[in-house]
């Protein structure tokens, strides 16, 4: 049996076809108590955990999901990564994170197919291209890769696009991040377990919180729907249902839920070499390793639980997709689906500590759950940990509303779902 | 080898149409009636693909929407569509169809050595390996993947085909026209209720298309003539429905690729419905599910339905013998059907006890049947030689086909995307809906209730309900013909297969998911059921499970030792099957993509040379032909137009806002950072906006023009916006305010007159209008008539320069312009553009789109002391946090470059002389011109601690094009601090 | 989905703007209390059920109107005075 | 001097044997809105009975009028007509004249090409003459109003109406042949 992965394992295992793979992750039942408990078994509350133990040797640690790991929107993006961020406090923490996406398979002996095939945003007009400046010019002096395209150097490497006189929006230039791409999701949240689990994590499924243990303004645990467990301190990441959460520790937040949808054509062979984001209309688009075009649009613009969504927004990405790739018109769509995310006025996320003590927070991710999961992971681990903000999340504080302090990266103003 | 060939008799084809596609670049005949998938058996077709992973040899498995394995490239150059179903297309003259994932054919794959390595293959191989040697190491291996992955290749030319989307609405919705669809369609029709009936296949019956029955196909007949002489009804074939939404939504896809449809004559070749049903009734059937065992994917082994309906609907049977394997009744049709049509036939059978009745009746046609049986293994390596049996009868029979009986799965998708999780029913043996809102029925086999007494019972009923239910309660019920029995779906639940065969047996047969697979997942602890779909990507191919899923499902409750329920069971989301992209976009796609807002003077812009750029949904005129053919240089010559003599600019695009009331003035006064209570009539003023947060909403001019009246205007950008900024608070917030407001933007069209000049141009246009400063002041208003018409003179300024508004009625908008033009033409006044018109703002100081970004305060923008200090606006309290307030906010800064042999770029990174260029830097440019005025270029900034710094050097980082140039700090308003022009 | 439009009648979504929680009482025009206004303009109820919400009729009649609807569901309860 | 110029003057005409999408010119158009109780009682002492409900127009002579909003009215008559002058001290008056491009759409398969341009029901049963819907065509705002068993007045916004002209006209393409 190998507990490591790699080539030849996978050989030893073909010769022997009788020889067991082990479980990726160990499914103990819950102990009474854990130094650390992180609420919520997703790729943020997962990668938190593995570093907990691998960063700040915390390996008493349990993970607890409602459902089965990975079951929230880390298995329902559209699978992008890129630090193309130009606000001061966003551009460090997602670079990062693409960092750590680098030597994520290594690190976890997973492959994830962190497939850096570069982001390629398309801009309609030469104001897009001057605020697209602004961005790369901020992310070449942060280090990050970045270089603006002009039309004719945009049709060489797409020339599928619509360049004909009947495209509404011609297309002028680009920002293209060569480091960007995309990963596959699911190993993330599976990789993650698996490497935390191997620390000594515990990953404890179908186990609801249903309440916070606080007194004296102090956290000490979770009521659960399999008995009370005790923590040290308690970490919540639970995107999508933050609101509810909170509420059970009495917090209200300034996040909305909304539904994100993505989706999937059936597979073809390699045609869409990059991921290619559109600045007409909110519309991004990449080619899965299995041969899907998967891609998405805005959110459907007004808050719900529901995993549905609404078919105009379909036609909206639809539309987006035929207008802007003529020949996507003919391939077929196999599933749509919908995540629920948190929307928070500014755009931006929360890691920080909470007015209980040892109680912690990291949720309103927006649109970009995702490609944070290592660096959120990382960062909120340190808070945790330190019980202090780790640097790089220093801004993405609570009370960044009431001081005045938004991070709106795209300048779209305080409504939730507009962002 | 023959294996399947055509009968001489018999079948739904239309023998005197024979049609001919081409397949692989040779003819294929075959008959109108026919599906691609069934010319190809019968002109012995078997193998007809290669599998997705190990690129084994495949042929058909079902003769519906379910096909798993037939998918082919449809159609050629920049009409491709890859992945097709060969049981969805109809055989046409003209139809092309190639085979896809082979090389260089599916008879020869060069692909099949993967076949050798599929122990490598298993589930999950790829997150254990392709990690080294170094960090990138996957990006090496991964195009070798994706070469392989995908099935069909798609064109990268665009789709000339044309796609109609429609909206309609209805009373009753039936899906799907089977015994108990017709039953549900007609009885809800017989109550006046407008009904929609949609199948998706090409004929009306569902199940009775695949049958034999005289009585059954006289009742079929005679239903859909009733259905098709009722004028409230409208059946549809060819319709898909893909997916229910909010709402009752319904969204049908209607195929009309078999009529070859000219986009130039407007013909589509899909319609997308998008149809709102006051009640729906769902009778959507079953599909019947392959059983599980060795070498189950050799090309001939289908489903003992689909062999049913190619014997009795295209007259299409295996050669001389076939085996069914079945756990249930349901596999005598086929066995009994196929025997009739002369075929030899077998029947292994699970169970160890068959009924009387079945056994008198196959016996009577010269069926073996081998009792606890089932197939333990199948030979022949390009089609089907000979099965070994297992269980009670371990005998091997040669034949050409095996079709597999292992129950069936309703068809509940559509039931669940209203969010409702289908459940386990055990009788049924498999999932069933688990409830309908009040407004959906079901009917038939899609409950779980197979038979055809029983569905057309139950459909009858369910059209009754629903068009009670949409108000129509009088009905005559549809009776199911005479003699139609109903047969037990009852299955010997058995999902493993036997042990010892060496075959592949497959779950999953477009994806290429065995049971080891299962087994794999299932001891790596991806055990629930989303964890085993993603992990194998069982259920994730063109099919989406059809035939899959709950034999996965049951496969890994018998590993957890738990029940099916308990397992679980998937999301079904939509739509039902492949949705093609077109028919969802519709029309709305290219030139249509999004309206164009075009201003009134649009076409006069185009007669004269404009170059137009996109602003929006508008059109803008950006630069004109006079000028040069340049954007980088024609606005040069506009400016200087306007600031040595006079130009003229259509400024129409602003938002315009008529206001009206007794309480418009304090209105304006509490959406206004600045006091408008008391603006006297005649007179303008430049307004601010904040949002609730405090942030810089937009500003714009409002001009007093009675006591009661005000005429606003906005910024192009934020136009919509504001407007219902302002209806909101007038009918949410402050009902107490006795104020009505209307969009302008459409009646009224502008023009800036500006320049040096601008008011002997004005006097040439209008000489009876007194435009003396007396007459008309700086920042005053008023109408004058002009050949009948009002025209509303203002008389402020973006560009600086002294200058006038003027405007009328968009229908004279172009008139009045000429008139301009013409009667000032002394005066060299000339058109100029939207670049120009932005770069003299710049030199002015003016904030625009750049600067308001939402991100920015007041005093960001050097406007704080335009607030009232004691009056109370929008945004006021939140103005005041303490970040907002802070001396260290980027602010307006103007900046000069003191490089006179560089450029200056929008989107420059700011920096102090000392600071070491990298980072966030402590501000950036938003605006850049080159300054006619200045003969150098300037910009408009933000940065840190604004004018502070001003007279300070600075410099301004392109990394981008590795440039640097050092900056001055100096005023925003580089031109005319004093408004000795604005007021001369 | 369908909004009732209370002006017009039920109408597809695609002809409404969505205006955010209406549960949020505004604070009174000019008063200055920081905290009020925080909670009013960024701080969430986001319920898991019965929300009430402004829409307009923005493809129609423009009228403003608030709206009872379940964020489980998206179950519509009807508009709300 | 000055004279009116349409919207659609460059727009390419529809020609079609079974089907009229043509412009409509020659009309006034007054919005007026309530700004006193009695709004309702004065409007109609101006300009005779008021529609009850936005769904149906009330036409009163040549003069047809929309409620199209909570005490706000549109009235549409021919351009020689005097409605503007009578409705002085009535409540806001703004005249939108240019505001709006008429397109009539007229013929047998009217119905059918309505229904691919706007989510309205045009059943013939439902949609009768005189009803009206404020809805949306192509992302725009659009008054339609149904002028007889197969015709209909669509009120477009004039800096889209091109547009939304190029998209009826499609939708209309199946019978320009």
């Amino acid at each position: 049996m190998s507990k490591h992965y790699s080539a030849l394992a996978l050989a030893r295992h073909a010769l022997d076809p009788d020889m067991p793979w082990p479980k990726a992750w160990e499914s103990p039942e819950p102990k009474s108590s854990y130094d650390v408990v992180i609420v919520g078994g997703g790729g943020h509350g997962l990668a938190t955990a593995y570093y907990l133990a691998k960063n700040h040797g915390i390996t008493n640690v349990a993970v607890i999901e409602k459902s089965y790991i990975g079951s929230g929107n880390v298995g329902r993006n559209t699978t992008l990564i890129r630090s193309n961020y130009m606000i001061g406090g966003n551009t460090a923490f997602f670079e990062h994170s693409l960092k750590l996406w680098e030597g994520l398979s290594h690190d976890l002996n997973f492959n994830c197919m962190v497939s850096q095939r570069g982001q390629i945003v398309l801009a309609v007009n030469p104001v897009q291209m001057d605020v697209f400046a602004r961005r790369g010019n901020t992310m070449r002096l942060n280090g990050i890769d970045a270089e603006l395209l002009d039309a004719g150097e945009v049709r060489k490497l797409l020339p599928y696009l619509d360049w004909s006189k009947d495209a509404r929006w011609p297309i002028y230039g680009a920002i293209m991040q060569p480091r960007a791409g995309t990963v596959r999701h699911d190993a993330v949240a599976w990789g993650y377990a698996r490497a935390a689990s191997a620390l000594g994590v515990h990953i404890i499924e179908n186990c609801e919180v249903t309440g916070f243990v606080i007194e004296n303004g102090k956290c000490s645990g979770v009521e659960t729907s399999r008995g009370r467990i005790n923590a040290g301190r308690v970490g919540i990441a639970v995107a999508g249902h933050t609101s509810h959460v909170a509420r059970l520790a009495g917090m209200k937040l300034p996040v909305e839920s909304h539904i994100l949808q993505a989706f999937v054509t059936e597979p073809i062979k390699p045609i869409v070499d990059n991921v290619i984001s559109w600045g007409a209309e909110l519309f991004y688009l990449s080619q899965s390793d299995k041969g899907g075009l998967v891609f998405g649009g805005h959110i459907d613009g007004f808050n719900t639980y529901t995993q549905r969504g609404q078919f105009n927004r379909i036609q909206t990405v639809a539309e987006c997709a035929v207008s802007l790739m003529p020949f996507i018109s003919r391939l077929r769509m196999l599933r749509h689906w919908g995540g629920i995310q948190d929307m928070t006025p500014d755009g931006s996320p929360f890691i920080c500590k909470t007015p209980t003590r040892d109680l912690y927070l990291n949720g309103g991710w927006c649109y970009q759950g995702f490609k944070a999961t290592p660096a959120s992971g990382w960062t909120f681990a340190h808070t945790i940990a330190h019980d202090q903000e780790h640097e790089l999340v220093r801004d993405f504080a609570l009370d960044r509303f009431e001081k005045g302090r938004e991070l709106d990266e795209f300048g779209l103003g305080n409504w939730t779902y507009k962002q | 080898m023959t294996s399947f060939r055509r009968l001489s008799t018999g079948g739904r084809i239309a023998r005197n149409q024979p049609v001919t596609a081409r397949f692989d670049g040779k003819p294929l005949p075959g008959f109108t009636g026919d599906t691609l998938a069934s010319a190809l058996l019968a002109n012995n077709k078997v193998l007809i693909g290669r599998s997705f992973k190990y690129h084994r040899p495949r042929g058909l498995v079902a003769a519906g929407i379910e096909e798993p394995n037939g998918l082919f490239t449809i159609g050629e150059g920049a009409r491709n569509e890859p992945n097709v179903a060969a049981t969805m297309v109809e055989m046409t003259d003209g139809l092309v169809a190639k085979t896809q994932n082979a090389w260089p054919s599916p008879n020869f794959d060069l692909m099949a050595v993967n076949s050798l390595l599929s122990p490598l293959f298993q589930s999950g191989f790829y997150y254990k390996t392709f990690m080294g040697p170094s960090k990138g190491s996957w990006m090496f291996y991964e195009p070798f993947i994706r070469k392989a992955a995908g099935l069909g290749k798609a064109t990268d030319l665009p789709d000339p085909d044309r796609y109609d989307m429609r909206f309609a609405f209805c009373d009753v919705l039936v899906i799907g026209s089977g015994p108990a669809g017709l039953a549900a369609a007609l009885t809800a029709g017989r109550s006046g209720a407008r009904v929609v009936l949609a199948e998706q296949d090409s004929d009306f019956g569902g199940s009775l298309l695949s049958g034999n029955d005289a009585e059954q196909e006289a009742w079929r007949v005679s239903c859909v003539e009733e259905l098709q002489s009722l004028p409230n009804v409208d059946a549809f074939t060819r319709t898909t429905v893909q997916g229910l939404y909010d709402g009752n939504l319904a969204v049908l896809v209607e195929n009309r690729s078999r009529l070859h449809p000219d986009p130039a004559k407007g013909q589509p070749r899909m319609v997308l419905t998008q149809l709102r049903a006051k009640t729906i009734v769902m009778a959507t059937g079953a599909i019947e599910r392959p059983l599980v065992f060795s070498n189950n994917d050799r090309p001939g082994v289908m489903l003992a339905s689909a062999l049913r309906s190619y014997v009795n609907r295209f007259a299409v049977a295996p050669d001389k013998r076939a085996v069914i394997v079945t756990n249930n009744d349901t596999a005598y049709d086929a066995a009994l059907d196929l025997a009739a049509a002369g075929i030899a036939i077998t029947v292994a059978d699970h169970r160890t006890a068959v009924s009387a009745d079945l056994l008198s009746r196959a016996g009577a046609r010269g069926i073996a049947i081998f009792p606890g049986s089932g197939i333990f293994d199948v030979e022949g390596s390009k089609g089907v030689t000979r099965v070994k049996l297992g269980g009670a009868h371990a005998v091997t029979i040669e034949c050409d086909a095996v079709g597999m009986a292992g129950g069936w799965s309703p068809v509940v998708h559509l039931s669940s995307h209203g969010g409702i999780k289908p459940k386990y029913d055990e009788t049924a043996a498999g999932f069933v809906p688990g409830g309908f809102p009040a407004s959906h029925f079901g009917a038939g086999a899609m409950m779980g209730r197979y038979g055809l007494s029983a569905a057309i019972a139950e459909g009858s009923n369910a059209g009754a309900s629903a068009a009670s239910h949409a108000g129509f309660g009088k009905t005559r019920p549809v009776y199911a013909p005479e003699h139609a029995t109903d047969r037990s779906y009852a299955i010997l639940p058995s999902w493993s297969p036997p042990q010892g065969a060496k075959g592949k047996a497959f779950v999953d047969f477009q994806n290429d998911v065995t049971i080891k697979d299962v087994k794999i997942a299932h001891q790596e602890g991806y055990r629930s059921v989303e964890h085993l779909k993603r992990y194998t990507t069982l259920g994730m191919g063109t099919d989406q499970g059809k035939t899959s899923n709950i034999n996965a499902l049951a496969l890994m409750a018998e590993y957890r030792g738990i029940t099916i329920p308990e397992a679980g069971t998937t999301t079904f989301r939509p739509p039902y099957a492949p949705l093609t992209m077109g028919a969802i976009a519709g029309r709305t796609v290219g030139s249509h993509f999004r309206p164009v807002r075009r201003s009134p003077l649009h076409d006069w812009h185009v007669k004269n040379g404009a170059t137009f750029i996109d602003a929006g949904l508008w059109k803008r005129a950006w630069y004109y032909a006079w000028a040069g053919n340049s954007p980088e240089t024609a606005y040069v010559k506009e400016m200087e137009l306007v600031r040595r003599g006079v130009g003229l600019a259509d400024v129409s695009t602003l938002g315009k806002i008529d206001i009206q009331g007794p309480d418009a003035a304090e209105f304006l006064n509490r959406v206004y950072v600045n006091g408008f209570a008391k603006l006297p009539v005649g007179k303008v003023r430049y307004g601010v906006m904040l949002n609730d947060d405090g942030i810089v909403l937009d500003d714009g001019t409002t001009a007093r023009i009675t006591d009661n009246q005000f005429y606003m205007t906005t910024t192009t950008a934020q136009a919509g916006e504001v407007m219902s900024w302002l209806e909101y608070l007038l009918q949410m917030q402050w009902p107490e305010l006795n104020v009505q407001v209307a969009s302008l933007t459409d009646e009224w069209a502008g023009m800036a007159v500006s320049g040096p000049k601008a008011r002997e141009a004005l006097q040439l246009a209008f000489p009876d209008a007194d435009a003396s400063n007396e007459g008309l002041p700086y920042m005053g208003c008023k109408d004058i008539p002009f050949d009948g018409v009002t025209v509303r003179l203002l008389r402020m300024s973006f560009s600086g320069e002294l200058a006038y508004e003027v405007h009328v009625a968009a229908d004279y908008a172009i008139s009045l312009w000429e008139h301009i033009l013409k009667a000032a033409a002394s005066t060299g006044i000339k058109p100029y553009g939207l670049e120009a018109l932005a770069s003299l703002r710049i030199e002015k100081g003016h904030v625009a789109g750049l600067e308001l970004d939402h991100r920015n305060t007041l005093d960001d923008l050097g406007l704080g002391k335009m607030a009232g200090k004691e009056k109370d606006y929008v945004g006021k309290a939140l103005r005041f946090r303490e970040d907002c307030q802070s001396p260290e906010r980027w602010s307006l800064v103007g900046l000069e470059l003191m490089e006179p042999d560089k450029k200056l770029r929008g989107g420059s990174i700011l920096f102090a002389a000392t600071d070491e260029i990298k980072g966030h830097g402590r501000g950036y440019i938003t605006s850049v011109t080159w300054s006619t005025e200045l003969n150098k270029f300037i910009a408009l900034g933000l940065y840190k601690g604004g004018l502070k710094h001003e007279g300070e050097e600075i410099i301004a980082a392109f990394p981008l094009k590795n440039e640097q140039a050092r900056l001055k700090i100096v005023s925003p308003h580089f031109i005319d601090k004093e408004g000795a022009r604005l007021n001369a | 989905m369908m909004i009732p439009c209370p002006h017009c009648g039920d109408r597809d979504v695609s002809e409404f703007r969505y205006g955010g929680d209406a549960s949020k009482q505004r604070p009174a025009h000019g008063t200055g209390d920081l905290k009020a206004w925080h909670d009013y303009v960024f701080v969430f109820e986001n319920p898991k059920g019965p929300h009430t919400e402004y829409w307009q009729h923005v493809l129609g009649c423009r009228r403003w109107f608030r709206l009872a609807r379940n964020t489980a569901t998206n179950e519509i309860g009807g508009v709300v005075s | 001097m000055l004279e009116r110029i349409s919207a659609l003057a460059s727009a390419r005409p529809y020609v079609s044997s079974v089907l009229t999408i043509a412009e409509r010119a020659g009309f006034t158009l007054t919005q007026v809105a309530g700004l006193s109780p009695d709004f309702e009682t004065k409007l109609s002492a101006a300009v005779g009975p008021l529609p009850g409900s936005v769904s149906r127009a009330q036409v009163n002579g040549e003069r047809v009028i929309f409620r199209i909003g909570p005490a706000q009215f549109w009235i549409v008559e021919p351009e020689a007509g005097t409605t503007p002058a009578r409705l002085d001290g009535v409540g806001a008056v703004t005249p939108l004249t240019s505001s709006r491009v008429r397109i009539a759409i007229a013929g047998a398969p009217a119905r059918e090409v309505m229904a691919m341009l706007a989510p309205v029901d045009f059943h013939p049963a439902v949609f009768t003459p005189g009803a009206v819907a404020l809805t949306g065509i192509h992302h725009t705002p659009v008054t339609i109003h149904c002028t007889g068993e197969n015709a209909f007045d669509t009120y477009v916004m004039r800096t889209f109406a091109r547009d939304v002209w190029d998209a009826i006209t499609d939708a209309g393409a199946a019978y320009q042949f």
